[in-house]
């Protein structure tokens, strides 16, 4: 950017999250991942892996807190004093929330995590310079530091073990950030194949990030939250979540709404672009 | 001691605002292109192409690459003559189409390098020329059944995923430019040069610069280029004086970067 | 797609090696660079043949037996990523975790490159003329009796050729072993139901009642089982949600997703069912009055205090099986892991033919018409067999394929040891683990996505199909061989005419796929050509209306007689269950770094092993999570980290199966313990299975303590009263209704 | 007590000051060298870390900053002291600064020199520092102007600078007596050099006044804004303990706090090393204590805010967090910060302590234990016990290459500090003598007042 776009569009590149006047066109990734569905297998944190070239840091780092999931299936329980937990185990997968007003966006010092206009939240790797402050500002805490230099770390990845790894993504070496794309090079792929053809990315599993595709019970739906048409533009509609809203009106209602969406930690205002569905448990048995 | 200090003080200033001016012009890039190929106005390509004025290009160049304004010149197992196959007909050259050899380039990210196939598919039936030593090199590497291992001359660092479709795709084939322009913006006059040097700076500000022209997304009359009426940059599109609608290229750090 | 076979084979060897370069760090200070790289490009190429776009073909998964159909994403010669083939109707499109490491199972650095011959304690590399020479050097001069063949569970082609060179060596001597195959269940299916593996419609099912079957997890056919789950939580045909009951000592994932997960005192399972058939009919179900009789002395208050379980409890099971319609019963591992396990099976099995669940929600699979090729599953009767054999030194020469026995048997058994006593042993193998330091010969393997083959799945969750497997890539190891290849080369040293015209066994099963096209579906396509190609880009070969095995409806209660839950046993006071993690089963995908660092879901413990201890016995026993604990049944003892874990009963303890290598490589040597090492050589009464949960333990401090490494933080998966994960409590959400 | 004996001879300033440049005992190589080997276990410490990654510091997810960053803050702080006694002081007219203004200010220089080591060493790729800063280049990108940490890279790099500047000017009327008293060596060359032919007229004296006072003036608000700004790394952010408005002058007070306490250790080990107790005399000591006092009270109220905010803010988050500071993982931390920062501060109340050196000296230390503690009260607990509970680590603690850069700074700054009181007169020698001459001016006025006085009440009363 010259300096004289920097000056005069500043507020506009970088814009919060989308209202009236800069709307999300065509397309707004989300999310939507049912919890009654999930059953915590893991499939999912393993095709990341598989997809993304995250690198295995073995034991010890592992002990160390130095894991590189960029999704952790967490496993909560009731704790609610009694001998067995009897209505089974709460599990949650937590990536990046993709965030519409990020809070890791605005505190890089150098602008390598920023939102791009199809409403991601994107991290580019060789513009980050490791000042972790996006991390420190997260309250998810779902983005992971190079701690090491995995490339050149033993048994990584191992001669033919590096044969596996997606020419489509960056290998990241020390000292970097990094987290859930929601498979960039996938959707960047599906818009770039769209755009070819002179039409917009279709809702029928043209694009689908990794670990939807693996996913045995389906629980997570991906799409255009912006294409009416889409199953997940559907389901946000449904749940009555809106976007750009912090408070849900559904959540006003008194009583309380027998609605399942959700969004973790809705009330800080960085408007996840990820809805959960709350899992249910049956009160006959 | 004092003029001293007075003088290179003014000496910094007048670098910094060179420099400061230099980052703020626009390097090297190709005209805003119009809605057809008819629309390009040379004089314009011709200032565009000269880029900004002669001290910033200095600077910008000068940081890039040294002194010299062109990429190394690279030594390749066979002296590609790239003026006799692409080059116009009145030079001696036969006019053949880019995208003839390198025929990924409209749907792949590389633009490729023709397998030995292609180039012994041509040559196995111009005899004429079949003694000469780069074809017999050529022939050899056929027999031996090697490929031949070209150098790279534009190699973008591998953070860097620039797309050949993508671009081939929107200015050669929804826009109708001719081929060999759409790939100079890029790669400069390759139908003048046998083995081909790098001609452009291809650093990030070369990039963002043509990517924060507004080009058009509807011909006049609304209609839009190609099914695209929607944008995928930062910055909403406008519509200028002739109604057409005009909108950056895609510029977000994540379409080359992921 | 694909042209010709010319093409496909030589789209391999075009690309094997030549796109080798990987992705690099792209994170160092760039510049655009010129004549320093050099660009690869081909001599010949296809027309599909793209730099930098992918192509995708069909093949099979062999992570494990389930028989899920998958997608390679190859590009520039090398397999990259594996998805689920939406053709298939066991998969439908997805995979387990387990499955997306199908390729650091092919990509691994521990595999072994050439055959190796035992010289004293190393393996040297010789070339396979040599290996062939040697086995028929020593099959010379010995009778098919002294040959004997191990092998884990097998179909398709491979068993077809498998059957032939058995008969070529005049042996019987074939034991098809698994670890941990629900071989006690199969067999009281089949008495109950009259077939061994019916299709379980989960989907269709409103209360699923499971009996420690982990079907979510490792049971099976768990991928298909996952999908079934969904369509049985979101609630069909205007129906609200599913309910699932678990029943089972230790909770395992599919626990963890119950509505009510009970945790009973093991191996009382079977008295639960039965129970519960007492209350069913106490509720108005009409049960056939020798199933009544059978049932009548197991009343609440006696079930209740027999398996821990309250009486109320019982009631509202029944009261909710009678209510919701049709129900699905499942007898799992937990159930069968006992010295009565059949019993156990038997009884709950019961409980399906009490609800009329059967021929509803269990339903006869779909069979292939080629019973050549039906699949020979395995169980661990026959690795007893086998090693009461080798014991009495009955056989002189041992191939060993597909299985890890010294891993993977009680120590208390001796097999390494009898196993010694051969003369001459052979290991097909894909890395040197346990059972192949062992062997004198080991012959190396070719990964599943660099092998052709077919495979007939054991559970056919709709139409029959066969699953062909077929190269993903270039071979990666030029000295490896398919297990095909070489039962062809040694069925071709006894019965060289019979099979002259095959060259390499990718040609035996084209003439094989070929000879019977119009059974396979090909009858209107005249080409041959294009029906092998197309079947290759398929990578299923479906039977539209094959016929189904038949269900016997009717079940009695004859013979079925439950020992009173054990006694408190003063020295031994635990009851081990070693459980099967879905990642790891039976240890063969240790060594996958992938599934080592994917958390165990219910304790997110990583690369070790851990005893499951109740928290009420935890404190009992002053242990704390993290204590180094010293488990010793009467066969062995160990030693292990404490997880105190609130899923399990107070009166069991657990330890995951598949870690604790000796060998295999990198990433499998030295992580964690091996629970079969410990655990006494009881046998199911009527099966003869070994019952992996009849072992008692007792466990000691031994005063060492260590951080347990593991994803979960401190405050061990409390919310801490926030908003992160609710729950909905409601018996009226209709989840069909939802998009 | 007096400030200064009037009667002290400008000449004898002049030796006293000059003495201390002369070539030191072997004491000083042996420490310098220690000095030195400290610095050099840092500097082997960093090479290993940019090496190996950050990993080698023990950092995890969530623990993304540790004692760097609390580290970093530590010397910002201390770096404010030097602005407050040179700057602020000079424009109240509070002369008594006059004799110990000088190695404030270089203290301020030298502990902003480590404190920017620290903004280096905590990132991930150092060799790309540059990306921070707002420069025209080739890939046509920009900082994040949004960012505080971009920000405050600027206000470090502007306040150094400025400071740099300030030490210098005022050093140059030092510097001509230096080169005047110098017949030949290097010294004589450098000192000809810097002190830009200074030879005292009345034009120079006047320009010298103005820039002086120029500088002076900038500095403060400077320094106020870069501590304000550092502040913002935690203000602007959301997490719990950071998201605090009162943040900015906590900060501030905190620095000048710490940097106080700082003055108090180098005012005595100066004034013992090189025998300036004729010029640092106790009763200017007893002048910095009583400060140090009074902004330790703001100081100590200004956290009672923090805490009040976080308790009655009705946030469960910052709740939780204050108690997790009291009572958790850190509260042996967080207790003996608050003792050695609030508690220990009170025996500077006492008139007897003072002016004791050695009490003095010891609760220099104490203090300034106390607000680095207080620092890494600040960075590490949030990251322990922020939003997220499943993310919370309570297991996680520096290693000891951490430990090795923090002790290394220390190392860094001795070098600096060491070489400078050997190069460049640590005490004022003009300021000092303008001090004498004003003071010998007021005793004498005061004389003569009093013998007005006398001489009126002799006369019953002029009034």
């Amino acid at each position: 950017m010259s300096i004289t776009t920097l000056f005069e569009n500043y507020s506009e590149f970088r814009h919060r999250h989308p209202d009236g006047d800069v709307p999300h066109n065509p397309y707004k990734w989300a999310m939507a991942i049912d919890l009654d569905a999930c059953s915590g297998c893991n499939a999912c944190a393993v095709a990341c892996y598989a997809e993304n070239n995250l690198p295995v840091v073995g034991r010890e780092k592992f002990a160390n807190g130095q894991v590189m999931h960029w999704m952790r299936i967490e496993r909560y329980w009731d704790h609610d004093g009694s001998e067995f937990p009897e209505r089974g185990a709460r599990y949650l997968p937590m990536l990046c929330q993709q965030c519409e007003a990020a809070p890791c966006e605005t505190v890089c010092p150098v602008g390598a995590t920023n939102h791009t206009p199809d409403g991601l939240n994107s991290q580019i790797y060789n513009r980050c310079i490791g000042s972790r402050y996006c991390s420190s500002n997260c309250p998810y805490k779902v983005r992971y530091f190079n701690w090491w230099d995995y490339p050149s770390t033993d048994n990584v990845w191992p001669a033919e073990m590096n044969m596996q790894l997606n020419p489509d993504v960056t290998v990241r070496g020390k000292g970097v950030m990094e987290k859930c794309t929601f498979c960039i090079q996938r959707i960047r792929g599906a818009e770039s194949d769209a755009k070819t053809q002179g039409r917009l990315v279709r809702d029928d599993g043209e694009l689908q990030t990794a670990c939807q595709q693996a996913c045995p019970t389906s629980a997570i739906s991906f799409g255009n939250l912006v294409d009416p048409e889409s199953r997940v533009h559907k389901q946000w509609m449904a749940q009555q979540v809106e976007l750009n809203k912090h408070e849900q009106a559904k959540d006003e209602e008194p009583g309380g709404s027998d609605l399942r969406g959700y969004r973790v930690y809705e009330w800080l205002a960085p408007y996840p672009s990820i809805m959960y569905l709350e899992r249910v448990r049956e009160t006959e048995i | 001691m004092h003029s001293f200090l007075r003088l290179s003080l003014l000496l910094l200033g007048f670098f910094v605002a060179g420099i400061s001016y230099a980052a703020d012009t626009p390097q090297s890039n190709p005209v805003d292109p119009g809605v057809d190929g008819s629309a390009i106005d040379k004089a314009a390509r011709q200032k565009s192409d000269s880029g900004g004025s002669a001290f910033s290009d200095w600077i910008t160049k000068y940081w890039a690459e040294g002194p010299d304004n062109i990429g190394p010149a690279v030594k390749q197992p066979i002296e590609f003559p790239h003026f006799r196959h692409a080059g116009d007909h009145d030079k001696g050259g036969m006019e053949i189409n880019c995208m003839y050899c390198h025929t990924y380039a409209r749907r792949s990210l590389v633009a490729g390098i023709p397998p030995v196939q292609k180039c012994i598919g041509c040559h196995q039936s111009i005899d004429e020329v079949r003694n000469k030593p780069r074809i017999k090199k050529l022939f050899a590497y056929w027999d031996a059944k090697k490929s031949i291992p070209w150098k790279k001359v534009h190699d973008l660092p591998d953070f860097v995923r620039f797309s050949h479709e993508r671009h081939i795709q929107r200015f050669v084939f929804q826009l109708n430019r001719p081929v060999q322009e759409v790939c100079g913006y890029c790669h400069g006059n390759v139908k003048t040069m046998t083995v081909a040097r790098r001609q452009k700076l291809l650093s990030m500000g070369f990039c963002v610069t043509c990517h924060e022209i507004k080009h058009p997304v509807t011909a006049p009359g609304g209609i839009p280029i190609g099914n695209q009426a929607y944008w995928y940059s930062m910055r909403k599109p406008v519509i200028d004086a002739s109604g057409i609608l005009k909108a950056q290229g895609p510029n977000d750090c994540s379409v080359c970067h992921k | 797609m694909m042209n010709s076979e010319f093409d496909r084979r030589d789209f391999l060897k075009v690309l094997g090696w030549g796109g080798t370069a990987v992705a690099l760090t792209g994170c160092g200070n760039g510049m655009v660079e010129s004549g320093k790289e050099t660009v690869v490009s081909y001599v010949e190429t296809k027309d599909y043949m793209i730099p930098s776009v992918s192509v995708y073909f069909n093949s099979t998964c062999a992570q494990c037996d389930a028989g899920c159909s998958i997608t390679g994403r190859i590009r520039e010669g090398r397999v990259l990523k594996l998805e689920g083939n939406p053709e298939s109707a066991i998969n439908r499109g997805k995979t387990c975790g387990l499955g997306q490491a199908g390729v650091q199972n092919h990509y691994n650095p521990d595999r072994v490159r050439a055959p190796l011959l035992r010289t004293g304690n190393t393996g040297e590399a010789i070339t396979w003329e040599k290996a062939y020479a040697l086995i028929d050097e020593k099959l010379k001069g010995v009778s098919g009796n002294e040959v004997a063949f191990l092998t884990g569970g097998m179909s398709g082609h491979t068993k077809v050729l498998m059957g032939n060179y058995m008969d070529s060596l005049g042996s019987k001597n074939h034991f098809v072993y698994e670890a941990i195959g629900p071989a006690v269940v199969r067999a009281a299916n089949k008495k109950s139901y009259g077939v061994e593996m019916p299709r379980f419609n989960i989907g269709k099912a409103r209360v699923v009642l499971s009996f420690g079957a982990d079907f979510l997890g490792a049971w099976v056919s768990p991928v298909n089982f996952s999908q079934q789950y969904a369509q049985f939580r979101k609630g069909s045909g205007g129906h609200q949600r599913g309910v699932l009951i678990q029943v089972e000592s230790k909770m395992t994932i599919t626990g963890a997703n119950a509505d009510r997960w009970l945790a009973v005192r093991p191996g009382t399972e079977g008295i639960l069912a039965l129970g519960i058939i007492n209350a069913l009919g106490a509720h108005g179900v009409s049960i056939p009055g020798d199933i009544a009789a059978a049932v009548k002395t197991y009343d609440k208050d006696r079930v209740s205090n027999d398996t821990g379980v309250s009486a109320e409890q019982i009631d509202k099971i029944a009261a909710i099986l009678k209510e919701r319609t049709p129900s699905l019963v499942l007898a799992g591992s937990a159930a069968e892991g006992y010295a009565h396990g059949s019993q156990n099976a038997a009884a709950i099995n019961l409980l399906n033919h009490v609800l009329g669940n059967v021929g509803k929600t269990i339903e006869a699979a779909a069979i292939v018409p080629f019973p050549q090729m039906a699949p020979l599953t395995g169980n661990t009767a026959a690795l007893k067999a086998l090693n009461d054999g080798l014991a009495a030194g009955k056989y002189k020469v041992l191939f060993s394929y597909g299985s890890n026995p010294v891993f993977t048997s009680p120590a208390a058994m001796k097999y390494k040891d009898n196993m010694a006593k051969a003369d001459f042993k052979v290991v097909f193998a894909q890395y040197l683990d346990e059972t192949a330091l062992q062997a004198d010969l080991v012959l190396p393997l070719d990964s599943a996505l660099e092998d052709w083959g077919t495979q007939v799945p054991e559970y056919m969750a709709g139409n029959a199909q066969i699953n062909i497997r077929q190269p993903l890539m270039e071979k990666l190891h030029a000295d490896t061989r398919g297990m095909g290849d070489i039962l062809l080369t040694l069925i071709k040293q006894r019965r060289a005419a019979e099979y002259k015209p095959f060259d390499d066994y990718y040609g035996y099963l084209r003439a094989a796929v070929l000879q019977n096209k119009a059974a396979l579906g090909g009858a209107n396509q005249p080409d041959n050509d294009i029906f092998w190609n197309e079947t290759l880009s398929k990578g299923i070969i479906k039977f539209e209306g094959a016929k189904h095995a038949s269900l016997s409806v009717k079940s009695g209660a004859a013979g079925l007689t439950l020992p009173a839950p054990s006694a408190a046993d003063a020295e031994y006071p635990l009851q081990l269950i070693p459980h099967v993690n879905a990642n790891l089963r039976d240890g063969r995908n240790t060594n996958q770094p992938w599934l080592q660092e994917s958390p165990d879901p219910l304790t997110t413990i990583v690369w070790d092993s851990w005893i499951e201890i109740h928290p009420k016995k935890a404190a009992e026993l002053g242990i704390v999570e993290g204590d180094i604990v010293e488990v010793t049944s009467k066969s062995g003892s160990l030693k292990v980290q404490a997880y105190i874990f609130p899923g399990i009963h107070p009166d069991a303890v657990s330890i995951p199966l598949g870690r604790g290598h000796e060998a295999m490589g990198r990433y499998a040597k030295g992580y964690g313990v091996n629970p079969f090492q410990i655990l006494d050589m009881i046998y199911d009464k009527e099966t003869g299975e070994l019952a992996l949960h009849e072992t008692r333990v007792k466990i000691s401090r031994t005063g060492n303590r260590v951080i347990v490494v593991k994803d979960e933080g401190p405050v061990g998966g409390n919310q801490e009263g926030q908003k992160i994960v609710p729950e909905m409590l409601t018996n009226k959400v209709n989840l069909s209704k939802e998009i | 007590m007096k400030d200064i004996r009037e009667d002290i001879a400008w000449a004898k300033i002049n030796t006293d000051v000059l003495k201390s440049l002369e070539n030191p005992r072997k004491l000083y190589w042996v420490i310098l060298f220690i000095a030195v080997a400290v610095f050099g276990v840092g500097v082997g410490c960093e090479v290993y870390q940019y090496n190996m990654g950050l990993g080698v510091g023990n950092f995890d997810n969530p623990h993304m900053w540790g004692l760097y960053i609390a580290t970093f803050i530590f010397w910002i702080g201390m770096s404010h002291s030097g602005t407050l006694l040179s700057a602020i002081l000079h424009i109240m007219h509070a002369d008594w600064r006059k004799p110990i203004y000088r190695f404030a200010e270089a203290m301020t220089t030298f502990s902003l020199m480590t404190a920017g080591l620290f903004v280096a060493v905590h990132l991930g790729r150092i060799w790309q520092i540059y990306f921070a800063l707002p420069y025209p280049n080739m890939r046509q990108v920009w900082p994040n102007f949004q960012s505080p940490l971009l920000w405050d890279a600027m206000a470090i790099f502007t306040y150094l600078s400025s400071s740099i500047l300030f030490l210098y000017v005022g050093m140059i009327p030092d510097l001509a007596i230096c080169r005047d008293n110098m017949h030949s060596g290097w010294r004589k060359k450098l000192y000809a050099v810097l002190s830009l032919g200074w030879e005292g007229t009345d034009r120079q004296w006047r320009n010298f006044r103005m820039t002086y006072l120029t500088i002076a003036c900038f500095l403060i608000p400077l320094a106020v804004s870069v501590h304000s700004i550092v502040s913002t790394d935690f203000a602007a952010s959301q997490q719990p303990g950071w998201h605090i408005t009162s943040f900015p002058p906590y900060f501030v007070a905190g620095a000048l706090y710490s940097g106080c306490a700082a003055i108090i250790t180098l005012f005595i080990i100066l004034r013992y090393v090189f025998k300036f107790e004729e010029y640092m005399t106790k009763s200017i000591l007893k002048k910095v204590a009583r400060l140090t006092f009074a902004i330790a009270m703001v100081w100590t109220y200004l956290k009672w805010v923090e805490f009040a905010q976080a308790w009655f803010g009705h946030n469960a988050h910052d709740q939780h967090l204050l108690i997790e500071k009291a009572t958790g993982t850190y509260a042996p931390f967080w207790w003996m910060m608050n003792f050695c920062a609030s508690v220990v501060p009170f025996m500077l109340v006492f008139k007897r302590f003072q002016t004791n050196i050695p009490v003095l000296f010891a609760v220099s230390l104490l203090l300034n234990l106390g607000m680095w503690l207080e620092r890494f009260m600040i960075v590490a607990p949030t990251f322990a016990d922020g939003f997220y509970p499943w993310t919370w680590d309570h297991n996680q603690w520096p290693s000891l290459v951490q430990w090795g850069i923090v002790f290394g700074s220390f190392g860094w700054f001795a070098i600096l500090f060491m070489l400078f009181c050997k190069i460049f007169p640590s005490v004022s020698m003009y300021e000092v003598k303008e001090m004498v001459y004003h003071r010998s001016l007021e005793t004498k006025k005061l004389q003569a007042l009093q013998a007005a006085g006398e001489l009126a009440a002799a006369g019953k009363g002029a009034h």
